[in-house]
């Protein structure tokens, strides 16, 4: 009940600013929060990632093993991601195998990888029709202080830059750098009315979980929208998102450069 | 994978144009149980939707005082692919239950029905590409059928670009070796639509592409919608001449 | 609550009628509300069929894939039917794996077909002790107006005979037809003191789900029976049953000769 | 499947009358913590049953405010079968659980009872033909056990046929190999056979030698009826001496 | 709610005699219930054993077959212990997959095993690196009066002495005895204050879950330890829990030598 | 299984003496939602720590009317091991979390929050040996910096036989191929160890190496127990600067 009473008072706020053009945290409409990456941080892992996103925190790990490719595709590597929205990162969040939103957020994740290609999964062939390489992509929120989605997708690409293929240890030739030609960066908006709020923080969040993720490739091409919410978008945001996605995600990419 | 061409001599590949919708066939009101009903084929997708509701919530601690809770279930029978499915929810059937669900709760008008449940349940028998968009249609119909308040009808298609063309309401061939996938839904009121109720996308597009896509998709709904209430008005034409 | 209520009141109405021998619906007691049968509905199974028995739909598919026999049977093919009362098809079915009515109503059914030996199993080795046909029978039931058993039988008997082994797709040799050679068929029927219903529909079940499935076979063979409900059953109303499901299966299976 | 011969010079394979029961073997009360309890051998099959109950029900949803609900758990334990079985409910487990349930459910006097739960619980500790007739019997002694008031007793014995004969309590090799399995149960009271209260058939036979299967199903109960009261006699007598 | 009740007075009592530093059942505080092994009752399974404590009683049940070995021991036999607390055992118990205190119960008891090396894992090799023979102990609570660890783990190793491994069956050889080496007792210990009692009974549990549980070898080395409740354990109690432990174990193993 | 040397020269693998723990870094108050947190790392090992509450109990029927209930979930990440584990509880995580919760449990004032649950939180994001002290090292920062009550700080460290001789805080080798480990935890109050809170122990040693690996432990624990102190004191500090 209290939770309840201050969740009110919080979105009273917001709107109250927002009527004002104005952010709670004082960031402009179109302002990401400061962003920490730092990767190689868990040794047994063949690739990973910290990254925090305001007080939004996420980690990504990334493991190896062989195994069989899938028929239709005998030569290329198997990418597979999952997301877990342990009971650390919020007090909303519940132990149990992932619900709906963690498994929404892994495939939107895993979308972005995928279509912008950023891995090329044809190296990673060990045996054609026998043996590919097969990557585990674990998501783990730590924080959630809005926005897991965008801390997420840049926890995993920053990881899959990071990673090792470890090919001693399976005794099929040398250790080699995973190849990564794409850097997918996810932008997610949060849409109130005609205003749209990049990066929301979890205090915004509390007007309406109505956002919109777009990611978007290093050609600016997009690779993966998500509407995401119960909520109507007129056309004229969307069209008005399409552009600013595209400009946010370059500047979150330049980050991904020095990783 | 090798290359398959999907558009040959400016057709696609079961003889469509671009701008073409699969047929389409949607019989309201085919359930006895159900509150509300459709039956809907777009292409090679047969679904079955019902509605239930408003009706009491089980388990009771996810009411809300202020308004209806709105579930969605889609659902893929075993048979309903190539290769058997394993009953039961995958991690993609959640996702487009999260998606459509979200795409039919601000359209319809929950605070009605405060302390009650309004359950939709999709049931796909057979599947060709755009199944949600298919199962998204047949329960607007449901819901209509059913009798639930709703600002406006919940129209849906998708566009997807194939060899290098964006083209209306893809089939399997044209969704699997395509370069993007993009279902929407938009609510339509009054005949015209009004905003975007689902939106995602797959591949790779241009931001160009995107706006053209989106009204292409416009084109299709329209069209969709037509058939829609055509099937709502045949059902009820039928109940009066039953009553009559 | 206003549900208890109803069902109240259809069962004084039920009861009532019968203490006139009556059905509410106007039957005789023996007597089975109209069937439809149509196959071949579902293009990506290899077999299907939909059936409607009054009200009551049920969809039935089938499908095939080689897999590894049994140790004990190694030249035979191997059947596994399942069924899901899926929350479509009636306000009392839950989301969730099938609860023990779904699993009940799929053995029997399974016991029908198996005891009248209706597939020809020995048809549908590939190799021996090695790979075999496996048959998948998936029943979905659509609309629960009663009786789901019987219409779940017929269903799967139908599917099975529109069924065509997809032996070219696994490239294992030329396709044909399903061997089908024997049509059970289940009559079930409510037991109410020493009235017999046959094929009770929803609204005469209010009266108490005591049910009795017997199956034959063309030789007028029983080859499975199965008591559903905590009730009493009297050997007077067996015997009688006996006889009456005998001769109710034969009218039934005159329909799946024209399918 | 190579052929087996059942049947040999007019005897069953362990040396029984077609119309022979297998050994039985019941002790009553034999656990400490169940309200009533019941270790029962047939042939080889060894089960334990216990009765707990009339109690609060949990979960409490499931409360009937006008009598008594009845559940009934039959659960095989891992070794109790040639190869291991996964410990669990499986799809075999839950339907016999039901169709025992519904046996035992009409003799028990659950109207005394609203509000409360008579949980049955049966391990088999280890299986043979016959497992769920042999539960059942542990049950209907342990119900007694446990002062559950009941119209009377509940016996079970199934009938097979083999070698084109009817036999009278099938063991492995019988159910296996034979052409019919007919599990029955019945009400006894008074010392009569009342009537049937589980009745399942999974084989082929003629609608004479169900008929037949009937009245030879009746003789075996007759038996196992006996020693299911001497067992509940020496129980008491056991007790009484206790007292003294 | 009576229940309850109950428990507090039986608590009380407990409490009350404890004070005079007496039992309940008039045992001294170091005294073991009487103890009953009763093997090869489950001709099925390759070895099994009744153990009643008191009147607790808990059947194990060991069944065998072969399997792959773990990468790490190519030519070790394999052991895996489950526990299963079947709601006929006790009032508390409900039925699903194990909880922790099943899963706790298991893990104790194997380690048991595992670390006495009560069975030469060596001699269970069939072929290296590809079949070792795999164990499976299933421990059947039947009557929970209390300390269904200790019976638990005597019906364990009973089972395991009273084991044949089943060659012939899977055509792998000549069956044999089951090679055991050493008897793995344990003994638990209700703690309250500085009192120890012994292999406490359901009702002395009332006034507390703490418990210590102790498992030696016939050397008197110790195996296993598990403390387990949430209690504050004094240096001084555990000191003396250790030589009492090891004595009782010595008392309980020579029943052993006559299985 | 080859013979491994894990003392060579009198020093082990990693060049520690064997009264000499791994190196150790704790930080408290690392997550904003959590009303308490701690990252910690004991060697190899990297885990976080949060604590919620005193915070209502749901499910509701878990609530005790007298005190708080608490909750202690022990969880590891995929990638936090050599061959990724699947997500989710295995049997040794529910029985590490268990014997956890029972070392913080009598440590923890609960009868001060009746109705209201605790809810500690432990995720291994790197794991060595002795990831379930670490782990009950940051929770129990982790209950100070939520200002939860407690009647004093939980300590806690392993011991192993090694090679014969007992060391302190063991690395992954020396538990992998050790002949015991004894993981210990302590009540510390006032400086002082006043109790065991956990304890097990899985291997091989005599009643006189127990005896001296208790003594091992509390030394190695008093160490810990100041890295405690002075991880809160920074937390404590850092805030009051920032009041200032």
């Amino acid at each position: 009940m209290p939770e309840d009473i201050l969740m009110e008072i919080k979105k009273d706020y917001v709107l109250s600013k927002l009527r004002d053009g104005e952010r709670i945290d004082g960031r402009r409409l179109d302002e990401i929060r400061p962003i920490e990456i730092r990767t190689g941080l868990i040794a047994k892992a063949e690739g990973s990632a910290l990254v925090r996103l305001g007080n939004t925190m996420v980690v990504a790990g990334v493991k190896m093993q062989p195994g069989e490719p899938f028929p239709d595709a005998p030569d290329q590597g198997i990418i597979i991601t999952n997301a877990e929205l342990v009971p650390l990162a919020s007090p909303t969040f519940e132990p149990g195998p992932p619900d709906e939103n963690a498994i929404e957020l892994a495939r939107v994740v895993d979308r972005g990888i995928r279509h912008s290609e950023a891995v090329d999964l044809s190296k990673l062939c060990i045996e054609e029709g026998e043996k590919v390489w097969m990557i585990f992509i674990d998501i783990w929120a730590l924080d959630d202080d809005g926005n897991l989605m965008d801390a997420s997708a840049l926890a995993a690409i920053a990881a899959l830059l990071n990673t090792t293929v470890p090919a001693e240890r399976f005794e099929v030739g040398d250790n080699f750098p995973l190849p990564v030609r794409d850097l997918p960066v996810a932008i997610t908006s949060l849409v109130f009315e005609d205003k749209i709020l990049v990066d929301p923080c979890r205090d915004e969040l509390s007007i309406g979980k109505n956002t919109i993720t777009i990611t978007t490739d290093q050609n600016d091409n997009i690779v993966s929208i998500q509407k995401s919410g119960p909520f109507l978008l007129s056309e004229k945001v969307f069209d008005r998102l399409i552009d600013l996605s595209i400009a946010k995600a370059k500047e979150v990419r330049r980050l991904l450069k020095d990783v | 994978m090798e290359e398959i061409k999907l558009i040959v001599d400016g057709k696609r590949l079961d003889g469509r144009d671009f701008e073409e919708l699969r047929p389409i066939k949607i019989e309201a009101g085919v359930l006895k149980r159900a509150d509300g009903s459709c039956y809907l084929e777009m292409g090679k997708n047969k679904v079955v939707a019902a509605v239930y509701g408003p009706r009491e919530v089980h388990p009771k601690h996810l009411e809300d005082p202020s308004m209806a809770i709105v579930r969605y279930r889609y659902n893929m029978a075993p048979f309903s692919v190539e290769d058997r499915k394993r009953p039961g929810p995958d991690r993609r059937s959640i996702e487009i239950s999260k998606v459509s669900r979200e795409a039919l709760e601000p359209v319809i008008m929950k605070e009605l029905f405060p302390r009650s449940a309004i359950d939709i349940f999709v049931e796909v028998l057979q599947a060709d590409a755009g199944s949600r968009t298919a199962c998204l249609n047949a329960a607007s119909v449901a819901l209509v059928d059913a009798g639930i308040p709703m600002k406006g009808m919940v129209t849906s298609v998708a566009v997807a670009k194939v060899d290098g063309v964006l083209v209306l309401d893809p089939m399997k061939e044209e969704d699997n070796y395509g370069e993007a996938d993009i279902p929407f839904a938009f609510l339509i009121r009054n005949g015209k639509i009004e905003s975007i109720t689902l939106l995602q996308m797959d591949g790779r597009v241009t931001a160009e592409e995107l706006r053209r896509a989106l009204e292409l998709a416009k084109k299709g709904a329209m069209q969709i919608y037509q058939l829609q209430r055509e099937a709502i008005m045949r059902k009820y034409i039928k109940e009066e001449e039953v009553v009559e």
